[in-house]
Parts: C-alpha cells; structure tokens; sequence
C-alpha cells in the first residue's frame, strides 16, 4: 500500500510497536543474548540474519514470550514483559508467530486449526471463527485445502497456513522464524509470496530468514546478529552494497557463494 | 451401641462366613447359603427384624475373618472360630458364646493302615492357614516329640484336594469339619478320621467389642435356640406352644416376663428364631446331624442333661 | 506503564496474583495441605478405629513366639521362634523363588527370543507359539495348573520314580542327595577354593594373551579339567572325606537328602515360563533393534556369525533389553506372592497371611510387607539409573 | 549394443527358490542344523499333538448335563457346558441374565464402528463408550430402577465381573492416570511433581494381592466408623488406584513423544496452560498411547483373576467353585483349560489388536 | 602412484580380480538382476550408476555375497562364489565394503572399531590392530577423533572412519554401495577426497555413486546399469560425451540438470 512504503524512514517518529533495552538471557551458564538493543516502529519490517546458533531464534522467541529473558526490558506495544499470565496472554493475543517446522495441529483440519484460536482465545462463535479462517485461508490462496489434514499438504501449503492461523487472531505484529528453510526450493517462493504480501499490507513483522531476496524486497531494516549481538542493523540497500562489519561481509559472502 | 444401630438402620446383618464347608457355611446349587453358622446369623435377623432372610453374607478365608470384622466389614463372625484366650483379649473382639463344641482331629486315608496319631511321626500335613489348628498341629507333635511337615493352604478346599491327592498324609482340622470335608472327596470312605482329639475347640459367634448390646442380641440369640430345645419348642410345634401354660415357655416365647426391650428388639424374638430358624437341636440335625449328609452325632453337643455340655442360661 | 521507568537493570514483577511463580506455589501449598490432610484423617481414623477396638498395636509382636511350623525354611525355624523369624524366612523363601525364577526365566527367555528370530520357520513357529500361549494366560492359573494338574498327578512317595535309589520323585517333590563333609574335607574346600582362583587368572592370563598375541586359548576346557580335576584329586587322595546323604523312604515320607517341594517346583516353574514369554519378546525386540545394516558390515567385515552376535549384535542389543527386563525380574518378584495360592511359604503367606491371622496386626503386618516389596523394586530401579547412565550411547 | 534399450524380459525364477520346493529349502532346510532342528520340531510335535487332540477333541465328551456322559476317558466337556451359566453370569439371578446379554450386545454393537475404517466420529463414539456407556451398563446390572429387579453385587460373578472389573478399573484409572502424568511432567510445581512421582512409584512397587487385601479388609479401618461401602466397590477401589499408576507411566510416554514445537504454537496463539493441554496435546497424546493403554488392560485383565484372595468369584472363582461341586468332583484339567482359554482369546486378540494399531500409528508418523 | 596412472587402458590384459558371468538373482519373483557379465581387472576403477532400483547394490552385495544369486557364476580373485562358508570367509577378508549408512559399530570408539576385525579375523595383538587403526585413521586425516564414539562425529568424519576400517583388513578390492549420499554437501567433498586418494594409490575399486565429478576423475569405467542390466559400460570421456543409448542420455540429462 501507498501509505506503508512511505514509513520506513520515518520509523522512529512513529509509534513504537517493539523495544528490548539491554535485553540479556542465559540457558544456564551460557550467555545467548548480550545487551541486546532494538526499537521496532508501527509497520516496520525488519530481517534478521546471522549465522547458526547466533541467537536469533532467541531474541525472537523472547518477545513473545516463549522464552524468558533475564536482563533487561522488552516493551512490546507498550506493555513490558514480565512473567505475569494476563499480560502474557495480552501480548501473545497481539504478536503472531511462525515456525520454521510450521506446527500445525496434525489431529486437526486446517480450518479447525485456523479457528482453534479465535474460538477458545477470543471467544468467538465456531461459525464466525470459521468464517475468518475461510477468508485468510483465501488470502493465502489455498481455500480448497480447508477440510484437509496438515499431513495431506505440502509444506509450503503447510506453511501458508500457519502464517493464515497466525493472521486468524489478527496480531498487530508478526514473528518469523526461519519460515522457508524446512522447505524444498520450488516451495519457498509461495511462501515468500504470501509474507511479501503481507508485508505490503503495513504489517509489523520481524523475520528471521536467509532469504535475502525477500530481505531486500520488503525489509526496512536489516539486523546482524552474531554471538548473541546485534553486530549492524542498516537499511537493506546500505546493508548489502556497504556492509560495515568484518564479520557481517563474510557472512553475506558466504550466504551468496552458497 | 454403634453395631447395634447401625445394622438396625441398614435393616440386615452383614455376616461373615467361610468360603464353603458344607454343614457350617455353603452354598447350594441355587447359590443360597446354608449352615450352622449360617443359621446363627438368621437366628440374630430373626430376632432384630423378625426376619431370617435379613442377612448378606461375606464369605471370609481364614486369614481374613479378623481384619473384616475388625475393620467392620461385616457385624458378626460366626465362622467356626475358636474361641481363644488371644482371640478374645488381644484382637477387640467378644465371643458371644459356643454353638459347637468341638476339637482338632486327623483324617488319613485307609490305605496308610494307622490307627492313632501316634504313628504319624514324619507325616505330612494338610492345614488351613491362619487357623487355631496350625498352633495345636505344632504343640502336639512337639509335645509327644514327633517330627512333621506342615502344608498350609489358604482355604479348605485346597486342603481336600491336595490331601486327596496325596500331598500329604493327613489332614488336620476340627472334627466337624473333617467330617464336612471328608464328604467333598470323590470317594468318601476311602479316608477314615481317627480317633485322636487333641485339643479343645469351642466355637462360636464373634463381635468386636465396644457394643454390648449388639453383643447381648447375638449371645442370646443363640441361647434362645438352647433354651427352646430345653423346653421343647420347635419350629412346628412354636404355635401351639403359644399357648402353653408353661411359665417357663411362655418367658421364652415372650408372652410374660422378660420383655424384648431389654436386647433392644420385639417381644417376640425368641419365637421369630424358633420359628424361623428352629431351636438348637433342630438346626443341629438339619445341618450336621443324621438329617445331613455329614451325619455327625450330638455328642458333646448334646444338652447337658442329656450328656452333652450345650448349657445355656435361663431366660428369666 | 512501564516506560516510565527509565532503564532497569532486571525485568519488571508481575502483579502477584498473575505470577505464575506465586500460582503455582499457591497451588503447591494447597495440594500438599490436601494430600497431608487426607493422610492425617487416614491416620487419625485408623489410630482411633483400632483403640475403640481394642485392637493392639506396635511391632512388639515380632518377639513373641509363633507357634506354627513352616514347610520350607532356609534357616533354622521351629514352632518356637519368633514372628519375627518367620518374617525372615518368609522373606528368605520370597527371594529363594524370585531368585529362581529370574534364573530360569532368563534362560528359556533368552533362548525363546532367540529362536523366534531363527530362520528356519518351524522352530520360529513353535517359539511365536510358546510365547503367544503363556502370556495371554493368567500367571494364578498357570501357577494352579502346574500344581493340580501336573503335580498332583505324581505317584505317592511309595511309588515314587526313582533314579539309581538316589533320586525321586513324588508328588511330595524331588529329593536329591546331601552331601555330609566330614573333617579331612577341609583339604578338598581349599582346592575347590584355589582351582576357582587359578581358573579366574587362566581366563585373564588368555584375554591379556588374545591381545598381545591374537591368538584365542580355549578356556573352556582347560578351565572343566582344573576346576573338576584338581579338587577330586585332591579329595581321593585326602580319602574320600565326604559322604552323600541318601534320601530313603522312612514311614510316610522320605527322609534325608535335599527335598524340593512341590510347592516350589510348580511356582518356579510357572513364574519363569510365565515371565520367559515376556522376555522372549524383550531379547526378540531388542535383536531387531540392532539394523541389519550393523550386521552386514560386520560380515562384510569378514567376522564370523558366532562373533558378529558376540561382538556387535548382543552388546547393542542389551541396551535395548536391559530396561524391560528388569522391570520383567521386578513383575516376577511380586508374582511370587501368589505362592500363598498353592501353600508355599512366602512372605505373603507365612507372615501377611498366617502371623496376621494370630496376631491380627494387619496395618503393621501389611506396611512391613508392603515395604518390602517397594525396597526390592527401589533397588531394582536404582540399578536401572545407574546402568543407564552408564550405557547411554554418546551422542554429538 | 542396440542404441535403444530394451529391457530383457522378466524370467522366472529357478524351481528350486520358489514354490513349495524353494521355500521348503530356504525356511527349513537350509543348512545341516536347521535341517536338524527342523526334524526334532516334527518329532516333537508328532509325539505331543496327537494325544492333546484326541483329549481335547476326538476323544471328549461333549453331550450330556451330569458325569455319567463322561465315559469315553478324554476331556469331559459336559462339567462345562452344564456349569455355562455361572461361568459366565455368577449367581446372577437366572431370569435376568438378558439384561447381561443386553449390556455385551449394546457393547459391541457399540464397539464395532471403532473398529471400522473410515467411520468419522470414532473419538466422539470412543468417549461415549468409555464415559456414558458404563452407567447405562451399571442401570441395567444393578437395577433398582425402571422396573427392574434390584441385584447384589455379591451375585455379579463370573467372566461378566472380570470384564466388569478389568474395564471399570481401566476406565476409572483413565482420568487419574492422566493428571498424575501431568502432575509428574510438571517441573515448575517440585512439591506436585515429586507427589505424584510417589504415588506412582508406590502403586508400582507393590503386588496387587496386598493391594486388594488392603482394600477388601482394611479400607474399614481407615474410615470414620460406620463409614462402608460395598466389597465390589472397595476391590474396585484398589484397582483402580493400582491401575492409574500404570496408566500414568504409559500417558506421560505419549506426553512426551508430543514435540515440543506443538506446545510451542499452543503458546504462541495464546491459549492457556488447559486448554493448551486439553485441545493440543493431549488429544494427540491419547492417540499413541492406546497401545499402552490397551497393553495395560491386557495385564489387568489377567490379575483380575486374583480376586479371589478377596472372596470375589470371577471366572477363575466360579470355576474353581463349581470344581468343589460333589457332583463334578476330578474335572479340575478341564476346568482350567476352559477358563486358561477364555482368557486367551480376549488377551490374545487383544494384543493382537494393539500391535496393528501401534503399526498403524508408526506408518502414521512417517507421513 | 606412477605405476597406477598407466593402468587404465591395459586392463583387459591384467590379471583379473572380479568377474560376473551370466549373473541372475530373484527376490522371490522378482528378478532383479539379468544376465549379467563383467569383468574387472586389478587395479581398475568401475563406477555403476543407474535410476533407483536398478540393482546396482543388489549387484554389487553380491560379489561380496551378502546376497546370493541364483544363477550364473561369480568370480573373485579365482575363486568362485558358492555358499562354502569357509570360501565366504576368505572372500570377505579380501573385499572391503563401504555402505551408504557408514554402519559404525555404535558402541565402540572409532578405534575400536577400526581394530575389531583385524583382531578377531586376522588375529593380531590389539597393539598391533590398533596400530594398523592409527594409521588408516590418519590417511583419512581424523587421527584425533580415535578415542570418540561414532555418534559424537559428523557424518563426513563416520564415512571416512568406515572406510578406515575396510582399509584395515588390507583387502584387494573396495566395493562402495552410495557412499557420499547420506552426506550434507559440505560433507561430500571431504570422502570423495579421500576415495580419489584410495584410487590414485591402485586399489581395485567398484563404486555405485552418482557423483559424476568422481566418476570424471577416477573411473577407467562406467557402467550404466537399468531393470537389472547393464545397458552400457564404457570409459568416463566417451560415456558422458558420447553416451551410447538413449536411456543413458536420458539419465544423464536428469542427473546434470539437478
Ligand atoms: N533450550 C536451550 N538450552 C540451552 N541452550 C540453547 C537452548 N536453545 C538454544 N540454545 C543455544 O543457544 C544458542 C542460540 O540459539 P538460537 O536457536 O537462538 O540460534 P539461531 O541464531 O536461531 O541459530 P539457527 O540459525 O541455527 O536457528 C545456540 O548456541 C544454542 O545451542
Ligand atoms: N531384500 C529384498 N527383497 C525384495 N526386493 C528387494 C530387496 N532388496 C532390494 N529389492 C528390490 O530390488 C530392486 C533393486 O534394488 P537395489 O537396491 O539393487 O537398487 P539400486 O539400483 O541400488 O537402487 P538405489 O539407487 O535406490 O539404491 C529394487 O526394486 C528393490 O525394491
Ligand atoms: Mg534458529
Ligand atoms: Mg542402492
């Protein structure tokens, strides 16, 4: 839409969907997160790559809260974290989240696993949460799959309707976790399709991905992590073409040789 | 007291039995109990409802009589249990009094050729476990310094049919009951009970303590039927006896005198018993005796002013 | 809200009564209250059900005088021991089953397990059958068929089957001879002693020599020559101080010897056939665990089939057998309290059962048995743990 | 060499590796042990089939309704087929045995679609058969209601009261199975956890004989006086508890075969700690533990037998009761042969059962 | 070696080590193997390629006779194939065999499994087999994993231990059945490397593989194989260049266009 592609830069003035100040976590002795500072405004979309074990997971994972942090702040949409149910529950009401192994709910159809949420977490009537499974099930172009089981499709139909479930609870923000890499290459490009559109729709997103064609296309900002750092966050053009790290240049020279 | 109340409320005798010894306690085709120690629990129903057939009837190994009465699974015991010191001073519970004299004899069978228990030195015996019988087996050997191996079953019927097979030499339990089992071999007269009685075995109705009023109902119960026989009251005649000038039949029969608040109940308990039940001797022949396939004589169970030692106290 | 503070080093609390942390010590607390509450009423009802019972208490009747005999005694038993002593030989004849029975069961289990898998159909067969027909059968009627049906169709002591006028058998059991020492017996124990010694160092002296050398030693029957040779020689030279105590028909019974009862017979026999069917399918199950791909390489290695079972198939296969079967050795164990069913003189049948019936201390009688039984099978999985952990194959 | 390839055809295979001759030679004898081991086989089972069927069958009596038809000197089927009746209902009052039938043929027919392929509502059906269908079995065997005859339970015997024990005691032990496996999976809870790691342990530690002991004489004693209930109930008691123990070890296997990336999601779509279980994942859970649970069943199903020690009359029980029949006296053999297969054939179908569906679920997963 | 490189074309004249006449074999109906001849000589390099299913490790387990064949005769190093067990035995001490499962022996360390054979087939003193391990572990440049178990290497490092462990019975002949497909494609490079040092150094060698790099470099011959048979064997510049049969263009195609 018109009105997003204007933002990105003017992230900053805008309101501020997501923050983590000095954000640190540990499993047990081993420090994953270090100091981690980052501000997320209202219809950014921000990549995060990094090489494996750097803690990106992690980072995602803490903002809604599937992981706790121990140091450290994070404010998501005004409301910090804490280990507080309701707020929880708050939070993960408006954050969206996808998986790299998309687990779907494999004893349920794809539309009970669609409504599954708005049903028991809105309190929405079956008819009515079915409806708006059948219209984000449209959205990601597989509205014929609804009476099917997970175990029937594709994995990137799998994974089209994991990001459909998210969308069913309509979040304001969207997390990705390395969504295409459990998928065989034919089917990343209709994956990467549906998040691309979503991502013209003005939605909040942070994606963890290697896809840097996709990073380029709709990220405002791409972020570097390595060690449990964030070692550059650029725009994409600034990130690709004049990467300012040492480490940030071997990776985007290995990512690309590969 | 509690018993007394409680089985009152529930309105039927919960009473322990064994789990099949023809003559005491069994079952018929039909699954109806039958038995001494049956009738003593119909003889207490009769009396607190004017209803023999207010009982339900747990059958009960011997290793588990006491802790089911104990714990109060059941309101009365009168599973041919010997009354003991121990029994009666350690275990909470009240003998309510003796409706069969009886004592521990041996069954051999007749191809072993002894005569007395004397012989039986190195022998094998058949036992039920948990019984007064183990403890005499033991004294008796030890006592006349003989050797023997003890094989302890858990219920009667194992005893007969590992005796029957010739595990073991011989069986050992009350006489009564050696008559009663005896009948359960395929062949009956292929055993023979010998003479021998090595001990005293008064069995009788348990309580638990605690509850003298439910203890006095289920003594005089059974001294009711003693007594009836004493006056010659029996089932058929009870009637008729009604109205019998005999101050003494007439105290039974609560016509006069004593009355049945007293246990707590009618004023025609007695009767209800003689009636429903029938009197000592009666139930004795019925279930034992010559009208029996077990055809065991009165003996010592006979009144005592008729040789036996069966007394009971006047019901005045 | 929360950006009013300015950066704080630790997140902020949650409201106490949405901390899961609080919830769930709440509901800890609340549970823990409830199961100690539950426990007290139990207890309390108990302790005032058996003084309004009259109902004795306390342990002091372990020191009292039994005054029962017991059919089988590992230990020196009489009607005047203690309840106490006959806690420990019920306990002894407890173990002296289980222990049989893991012994026996293992064996026609390993073996079962075995020929299940063999190739040719007939024998696998015959074990599918075995393994199908014992263990869908009740253990309790198993045990009554081996006793009555079996058992009880021996020949009496006077006709009993006999091997050599040593051996018979009755349906009062197999009576094997005893063996009497006599003093000069002495020598021959030591040499028993030291032919045991040498054979242990020969098998080591071979293993260190297969692998400085590669050369294989035969142990088995140089070992057989030493441990039977040096002792007899031994023994006739010392004048042969040991006789046999022949079992003789004496009365009713026989007399002397060692007998096994019955009893014993048919409750082994039926635990370890009952348990050999579930381990037969442990050994099977775990074989097939081991892929055949583990197998081919080590043909291809040129290892012969003998070796490949030793070397690579077992070793892999007993990590995957171990557990089930010990917990099979544990279902065992409290199998053999069934023994009370055909008179064997266990701890269930001897002390739960009869020195409950004289005493009737039921709560402290059944606790100490129950006890009991929860020691062996904490034993049983602490052995588990620990073997475990010692097998966990090491992973990336 | 021809530029285009054309495949040879298909031969068949020599004689001798196929057909009876192939395999006779590939399964038994295929080398000089096996040929051996294959001949004492035959030996042994020459020696030892032809005397166990002419028992059973050829030489047995079959017809008559008292033991002077037993004469032919093989099995005296007769002690059964006269005895029938108890073994299957007990002393179940002998008018009222259609309300049994009643009960195993709603069962089945209930029971039948579970079975089928393809049949859309086995998870609604199955709970209905585990949670509706015992009160409607318990109206119609206890009675007392409708117009019909009330009955003791002390007249429940036979196969009927150890199908009876045997599912009550599983389906009883189903819910108290499942919290304690959650209980016992629960890290943030230690006091919990370690309570029902206890309880657990205990259950499995002991022989059900002592815990049916426990029940059936001592369950009193631990009660406010006056407090009692019925035999059946407190065997059942036992049981129960017994069984838990077992079913919980066997749901927290399925528990914990559930990865951890579906608890994950759960989280992530915000549903709360119950409905995360109760929607997510413990209906896949209970999906690959019916085998276990099945298995356990089996195993409870064969302990019921050890009712007896408490006085309750199973099948065993009535057997081994009508056995002390004057009249059939020395027909143990064939007693228990009946009863060894009565259990057979539901235990071995059974099992059989589980594996196909254990298969089944295998296949499942790999999809 | 020197003496190797010259090899190739002389062949034929070489003393033969393998050889297939007439081979068929059957799974119960299905004939899986057809009519088939080959000849290999000492020192040669053969690499078989072939769809799925085509019998190629049907093939080569049975010159090794991990399976029989039915009918036909199979040669090894003069002796012809039979079920003598003693024959298998020696035949088996002469042919290594690398699988596509590495097949480590996992309760063994690397060293152990390397000394296995040599102690229980050839009977050497462990010192010694454990010598003879050392050694091959290094030419497969993983002597510093020899104490650790097979679960904790990579896959790259487990193939070159499998192969390590043939190599220590000093067999005549290496027979490898897809030893590079089971491998993440960093991984591949590794094996390859140390299978090409093993043909370079004149080891007779059959190798189903579809690495065509490997066949390019190494193969004197590459047989093709289809439904049982061979369809085509020729030298690897003539096979890929100028493929006889149209099946084999066809997989060819198929292979370079993945
Ligand atoms: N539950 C856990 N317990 C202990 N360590 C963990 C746990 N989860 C992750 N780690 C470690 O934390 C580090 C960061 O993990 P994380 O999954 O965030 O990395 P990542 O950047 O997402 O890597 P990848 O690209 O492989 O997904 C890794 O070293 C990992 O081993
Ligand atoms: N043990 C067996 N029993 C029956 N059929 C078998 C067996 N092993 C292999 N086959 C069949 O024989 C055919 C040839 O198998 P083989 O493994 O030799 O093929 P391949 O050329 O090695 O294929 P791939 O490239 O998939 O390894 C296949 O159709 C296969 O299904
Ligand atoms: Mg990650
Ligand atoms: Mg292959």
């Amino acid at each position: 839409m018109a009105m997003t592609a204007a933002v990105p830069n003017t992230a900053a003035e805008n309101e501020v969907m997501i923050e983590l100040r000095g954000v640190n976590k540990w499993y047990d002795k081993f420090h994953v997160l270090k100091d981690i500072n980052l501000q997320v405004a209202k219809g950014e979309r921000i990549v995060v790559c990094g090489p494996s074990g750097s803690g990106k997971s992690t980072m995602i994972r803490c903002i809604n809260r599937l992981e706790e942090h121990q140091k450290g702040q994070i404010i998501v949409d005004g409301t910090e974290l804490t280990s507080d149910l309701r707020q929880i529950e708050q939070i993960r009401k408006e954050v969206g989240m996808v998986f790299q192994h998309f687990n779907l709910f494999p004893h349920l159809t794809v539309l009970e696993n669609l409504a599954l949420a708005p049903m028991w977490v809105r309190k929405m009537p079956r008819k009515e949460a079915e409806a708006i499974g059948m219209q984000y099930l449209e959205r990601v172009k597989i509205p014929d799959q609804a009476k099917k089981y997970p175990g029937q499709l594709s994995g990137g139909q799998q994974q089209r309707v994991a990001i459909a479930r998210s969308l069913c609870m309509s979040p304001r923000i969207m997390l990705f976790d390395e969504p295409t890499s459990a998928l065989d290459p034919e089917m990343i490009k209709e994956v990467l399709d549906v998040m691309i559109e979503l991502a013209e729709s003005g939605m909040t997103m942070m994606c963890v991905t290697h896809e840097m064609g996709f990073a380029k296309t709709v990220a405002d900002k791409v972020i570097f992590m390595d060690r449990g750092q964030i070692v550059e966050s650029n725009p994409p053009e600034e990130f690709f073409n004049n990467p300012q790290n040492e480490r940030t240049q071997l990776f985007l020279s290995q990512i690309i040789g590969h | 007291g509690a018993t007394f109340d409680a089985v009152k409320k529930k309105g039927y005798v919960q009473c322990g039995v064994s789990t099949g010894l023809p003559g005491f306690s069994a079952t018929d085709d039909k699954g109806n109990w039958k038995g001494i120690d049956v009738d003593a629990c119909r003889a207490v129903a009769a009396a607190m409802f004017g209803d023999a057939s207010k009982v339900k009837y747990t059958p009960l190994n011997a290793k588990e009589r006491f802790t089911a009465l104990q714990s109060g699974e059941i309101d009365m015991l009168p599973r041919n249990t010997t009354w003991t010191f121990t029994r009666d001073t350690s275990l909470g519970l009240n003998f309510a009094g003796v409706n069969y004299y009886d004592g521990q004899g041996f069954m051999v069978s007749k191809k072993l050729g002894v005569k007395s228990a004397k012989e039986l030195s190195g022998a094998s015996v058949c036992i039920q476990a948990g019984t007064t019988t183990e403890l005499n087996l033991a004294d008796y050997f030890r006592a006349n310094k003989m050797e023997y191996k003890a094989i302890t079953y858990d219920s009667s019927d194992e005893t007969v049919k590992a005796f029957e097979a010739g595990r073991c030499d011989m069986l050992t339990s009350d006489q009564s009951q050696l008559y009663a089992l005896r009948i359960k071999l395929t062949d009956p007269n292929s055993a023979m009970v010998l003479p021998e009685v090595i001990s005293k075995e008064p069995l009788g109705p348990v309580v638990r303590q605690g509850d003298d009023e439910w203890f006095n109902l289920v003594r005089w119960s059974l001294f009711a039927q003693i007594n009836a026989e004493e006056a010659g009251i029996t089932m058929k005649n009870v009637d008729d006896m009604m109205k019998s000038a005999d101050p003494n039949i007439r105290r039974i029969l609560g016509i006069e005198g004593v009355k049945g608040e007293f246990l707590g109940v009618d004023d025609k308990w007695a009767y209800n018993i003689v009636k429903q039940v029938g009197n000592y001797g009666e139930m004795f022949e019925r279930n034992v005796g010559e009208g029996s396939a077990l055809k065991i004589s009165r003996g010592q169970n006979a009144l005592w002013n008729k040789g036996g030692i069966q007394y009971a106290p006047p019901i005045r | 809200m929360a950006d009013a503070s300015p950066e704080r080093e630790t997140p902020a609390k949650p409201r106490l009564l949405s901390d899961p942390k609080f919830r769930a010590l709440v509901f800890q607390i609340i549970a823990s209250i409830t199961v100690a509450a539950f426990i007290f009423f139990i207890v309390r009802n108990t302790l005032t059900n058996m003084e309004s019972r009259g109902i004795s208490t306390g342990f002091g009747f372990l020191d009292r005088a039994s005054g029962f005999g017991i059919l089988q005694s590992l230990i020196e038993y009489n009607e005047t021991s203690t309840y106490g002593r006959t806690f420990l030989v019920g306990l002894l004849n407890t173990i002296l089953v289980s222990v049989l029975g893991v012994f026996f069961a293992t064996i026609i289990g390993f073996i079962m397990g075995v020929l299940r898998l063999s190739s040719n159909w007939l024998i696998s067969k015959l074990a599918a059958t075995y393994i199908e027909i014992f263990r869908n059968i009740p253990l309790l009627l198993q045990i009554f068929f081996w006793y009555y049906a079996i058992g009880f169709n021996l020949p009496g002591p006077r006709q009993a089957m006999s091997v050599g006028d040593s051996l018979f058998l009755s349906n009062r059991g197999l009576y094997i001879p005893a063996p009497v020492f006599e003093s000069g017996f002495m020598a021959t124990g030591l040499a028993i002693i030291a032919s045991i010694v040498a054979v242990i160092s020969l098998v080591r002296w071979a293993r260190k020599r297969f692998e400085a050398t590669g050369q294989l030693f035969h142990t088995v029957y140089a070992s057989l020559a030493i441990l039977i040779g040096v002792p007899a020689v031994v023994f006739f030279s010392t004048g042969a101080p040991m006789h046999l105590d022949y079992p003789a028909l004496q009365g009713f019974n026989f007399q002397g010897g060692v007998a096994i009862i019955p009893e014993l017979f048919a409750l082994v026999l039926a635990l370890s056939i009952y348990t050999a069917a579930f381990i037969a399918e442990t050994v099977r199950s775990g074989i097939q665990a081991v892929s055949h791909g583990q197998t081919e390489a080590a043909s291809a290695l040129g290892l012969r089939p003998g070796w490949i079972l030793r070397l690579v198939v077992i070793p892999q296969a007993m990590r995957v057998i171990i557990p089930p079967l010990t917990s099979q050795y544990l279902n065992l164990t409290k199998n053999s309290s069934l023994a009370a069913a055909i008179g064997y003189p266990d701890l269930v049948a001897v002390f739960a059962g009869t020195t409950l019936n004289q005493t009737g201390q039921a709560v402290e009688i059944i606790a100490i048995t129950m006890s009991v039984y929860l020691v062996l099978s904490l034993i049983i999985s602490i052995f588990m743990n620990w073997y475990n952990a010692k097998m966990a194959l090491r992973e990336r | 060499m021809s530029h285009d390839f054309a495949p040879l055809p298909d031969l068949p295979p020599p004689a001798s590796s196929v057909g009876v001759i192939g395999w006779l030679r590939r399964n038994l004898f295929s080398n000089t042990i096996n040929s051996l081991l294959t001949l004492f086989a035959i030996y042994l089972l020459a020696t030892l089939l032809p005397p166990l069927f002419n028992w059973l069958f050829f030489d047995a009596d079959w017809i008559g309704d008292s033991r002077d038809a037993c004469t032919s000197g093989g099995a005296c089927w007769v002690f059964i087929s006269a005895r029938f009746s108890t073994f299957m209902y007990g002393f179940f009052p002998e008018n009222e045995t259609w309300r049994i039938n009643l009960i195993y043929i709603a069962l089945i027919a209930c029971m039948a679609p579970l079975f089928m392929e393809g049949f859309r509502h086995k998870v609604k059906l199955g709970v209905f058969v585990i949670f509706i269908f015992p009160i409607f079995g318990f109206i119609l065997l206890f009675g007392g209601v409708f117009g019909l005859e009330q009955t003791e339970t002390s007249q429940w015997g036979g196969l009927t009261l150890t199908l009876l024990l045997a599912s009550v005691g599983c389906v009883a032990a189903l819910p108290l199975g499942i919290m304690l496996a959650l209980g016992r999976q629960a890290t943030n809870m230690p006091a919990v956890k370690s309570m029902c790691v206890l309880f657990i342990e205990f259950w499995r530690g002991v022989p059900l004989i002592t815990v049916l002991f426990m029940s059936s004489v001592m369950l009193p004693l631990f009660l406010p006086e006056g407090v009692s209930f019925d035999k059946l109930l407190r065997a059942l008691i036992g049981i129960t508890l017994f069984q838990s123990a077992y079913i919980a070890e066997v749901v927290r296997g399925g528990l914990q075969a559930i990865p951890k990336g579906q608890y994950e999601a759960a989280d992530a779509l915000g549903l709360s700690y119950w409905k995360k279980m109760g929607l997510i994942i413990l209906p896949q859970a209970m999906k690959i533990v019916i085998p276990g649970i099945v298995n356990t069943f089996i195993a409870l199903f064969k302990d019921t037998t050890l009712v007896i020690i408490v006085g309750l009359l199973d099948v065993l029980g009535m057997v081994q009761n009508a056995l002390n029949d004057p009249n059939w006296l020395g027909y143990s053999t064939e007693g228990y042969v009946f009863t060894a297969f009565v259990f057979w054939i539901f235990c071995f179908s059974m099992s059989r059962y589980s594996q196909a569906l254990e298969r089944k679920l295998h296949t499942g997963h790999k999809r």
